[in-house]
């Protein structure tokens, strides 16, 4: 049981042409950039990509964007403090939107990982978002029927990662990166420190082994916050 | 009339705030919208204690840091840098959520672009051009125990905000608990919007010609007393 | 905000009749023995009692039902290595049993939690259990439409808990707690230590205190396990 | 001549579960039912690392502790004290079935009453008499990619296990998909029982004779060997 990958390359070498990948990350806080730049070198097209936001600056998923390697983003928040690699493609029609609001976003993730392939909730309710939805009353209220999410890979930034796959988080870079290492067939994490089996206290684990496939060691990851202020592009 | 009532005679953004954060109580846990309700934390009343929470998985976080010192994987749901204060926690988007929609947060704070007499809420998207977006807010209008809305009483264009329908997209329908507003503090029962506080210097009538729906009252309408703030 | 309370029987005080229960732990292990026994010396009636199992010998559960306090069960396995107490209430007709999957249990709880009134679930297709559930056809397989369950009080065994509610457990005595944490109006909490807000990384927590109302301390804590081998029985 | 093979000519329970145990690829993630399945750990091949599984939220669980150090908040979904392996790691309920529906276990190995050659699996009660108890089963057959049976292929009564249709109460419907015997190894392939080992003593008509539904063969069978353990 080894899941240590030796190069960001190999990490992200099985990403074909026509993949939906989960990559995970809230605005920059948890953003895998190294992984996703990996990925952008690879260069597989017509992608399916699911993320809260939809890329900021020249860097990371609005990188992608440029490169043309997106077909559809499906998000709840497509905007940024610089959202143009998105907002150009979006308005010239050359990219798809799915708009989920961002809580069934989280739980149609959720869902996919396990093993619910629908649920009902309030949120969007007699709203355009659940148009051609199914609607359900329950104990007197209105919900709308909501589809699991799955994804064929994963790109997740972790903190610590041990040879099992056993992840830890910085503080809110958590966010949705537990959920979506559960709903991908493959999920494949960068972590700042590979550490031996054991290290992780079993009660500290936040994403067990299981949801995990390829492990891979960036100890100095960059931060797309800082980046973006730095004006940094991807080259 | 009405128009110099509007421009003479009104709160700030900041006193709106400050009227809402009067009316959460110590031990609350709170959540506030992106933007202007952001601003109802500064104005927590001495000896009451809320907990905030943010989308993006923390309860109990704190004000900004100094300039300089920011962890940017330490940000709230507007993507800017927080601090935490001591008992705060971490977790996932969908733990998050499930403390939203599962009705455990005691108060949601947001923004409107119109607020019928329903309780509909539209404050997500004007129409239907540029790059839509939506976030957490169709799913904090559900869920939170009272969702409040702090907002100008009329649009920039003098237009009522407050309305019998909303024309705008929908974020929520008869989510909207109660409205605080430039001028008045308005409760919504039984999808009519009762008027509960409102400026001293401003007649009923007045605020009636501002807000594009009948303001009921039930007992007394009290003075709108807000400090400088 | 302050959520600690002085004493066991204060912690239970606001539990009456006819009140659904959820109650932490599986088997032994994360049982809040001594707020159940708590609740047996206040005696509320007709209670709705849910937990993984139904009791063990003459103590915890047993003892409740023992008491006659208990009008129905929803677990999933209500046999243990003395299960007296349930099996001849149950077969006298004297105590109403809902058998249900444990995944499906644990599911059912958190989607109470988590403000979703239903979800499909593969588990019980085909089988008695699924009797009278609507069932939904999702990309070609057959799937059970489940409830959301909610509790009016959960009585949940913690390790370490502060002034707010944050919760850490013990090893494998997690188990269901943090669900019914989730899913109960308002959640009471024996933990073996009561520490400063602070004092549990904000990374460790497990159970966030919005989820929970009431924290006692029991520095040494019995475990229904032991008390079982040692044939203790409730007074 | 039937009741001879199966008296004389059969596995031990140790010898299925160390035949099960035999087809557990290093790295698999595997969840063994409460009881005979439990016993499959003993039997993994040297240099094969398995990761198993339990209900009640653990990975990478191990042997029982010495009697005496038990401790019992340290379970598995049988109630039984195990101890941790380096990088086990702790979760709830929700989480750990999460595990279970998800897909995300390589392979489930569990008990039968009957087995039907569609794959229907009866295993959780014999009828509607007594206490019923359903515990983790119902789940464990849907979501783990593989669910092997492991039992005796006749009752003590010599009535087949193997069967066209289950009479006991379903556990899990089309769920099956690999038995192993105390006389032979079955595959479930599209609603046939397979037979692909047996015992060399044993003919496929004397098999045949002892199991309630048709056997197919598909090319060669093997001889089923297994060691004295």
């Amino acid at each position: 049981m080894n899941k240590t990958s030796q190069s960001l390359a190999a990490a992200v070498s099985e990403i074909g042409d026509g993949a939906t990948v989960m990559i995970g990350g809230f605005g920059g806080s948890g953003a895998p950039i190294e992984l996703i730049h990996a990925l952008i070198s690879r260069g597989p097209k017509d992608l399916t990509v699911i993320n809260n936001n939809a890329g900021n600056g020249r860097i990371g998923i609005a990188a992608m964007i440029d490169a043309g390697m997106v077909r559809k983003m499906i998000c709840s928040f497509p905007k940024s403090s610089d959202p143009r690699a998105f907002t150009d493609k979006y308005l010239a029609g050359e990219i798809e939107l799915e708009l989920v609001p961002q809580g069934t976003l989280a739980e149609r993730i959720r869902a996919g990982g396990a093993g619910i392939p629908a649920f009902y909730t309030p949120t969007a309710y007699g709203t355009e978002l659940a148009e051609g939805k199914p609607i359900s009353e329950f104990d007197g209220r209105h919900y709308v029927q909501e589809r699991w999410l799955k994804a064929d890979f994963a790109i997740i930034k972790a903190h610590l990662g041990d040879r099992h796959g056993n992840l830890t988080y910085n503080k809110a870079a958590r966010n949705f990166n537990p959920l979506m290492c559960m709903a991908a067939a493959s999920t494949i994490v960068q972590v700042s420190r590979i550490v031996e089996a054991g290290e992780i206290d079993p009660e500290h684990v936040v994403t067990p082994g299981i949801f995990v496939d390829r492990v891979v060691e960036v100890s100095q990851p960059r931060q797309e916050e800082e980046l973006i202020r730095a004006g940094v592009t991807y080259a | 009339m009405t128009s110099i009532a509007q421009e003479e005679i009104k709160l700030t953004n900041a006193q709106i705030a400050w009227r809402a954060a009067q009316d959460i109580v110590d031990g609350a846990y709170v959540n506030l919208g992106i933007g202007f309700p952001e601003m109802v934390a500064r104005y927590q009343p001495p000896g009451r204690e809320a907990i905030f929470h943010t989308e993006n998985g923390i309860l109990d976080f704190g004000e900004a840091p100094k300039p300089g010192e920011e962890d940017w994987d330490l940000i709230n749901a507007g993507k800017k840098a927080v601090t935490l204060k001591p008992g705060a926690s971490f977790f996932h988007h969908a733990d998050s959520f499930a403390m939203v929609r599962g009705g455990h947060l005691d108060v949601a704070i947001l923004g409107a672009l119109q607020v019928a007499q329903s309780g509909d809420l539209a404050n997500w998207r004007v129409g239907s051009k540029g790059v839509p977006a939506v976030g957490g807010a169709m799913d904090l209008v559900h869920g939170a125990k009272q969702v409040f809305v702090i907002t100008e009483h009329v649009t920039k264009n003098g237009e009522p905000k407050l309305v019998e329908k909303c024309t705008f997209p929908l974020t929520g329908v008869a989510c909207v608990t109660r409205v605080y507003t430039s001028h008045a503090v308005i409760d919504i029962v039984e999808r009519r919007f009762v008027l509960r506080e409102k400026l001293a210097a401003l007649s009923v009538e007045e605020l009636q010609s501002m807000t594009g729906a009948p303001l009921h009252i039930e007992g007394s309408v009290a003075d709108l007393i807000v400090p400088e703030v």
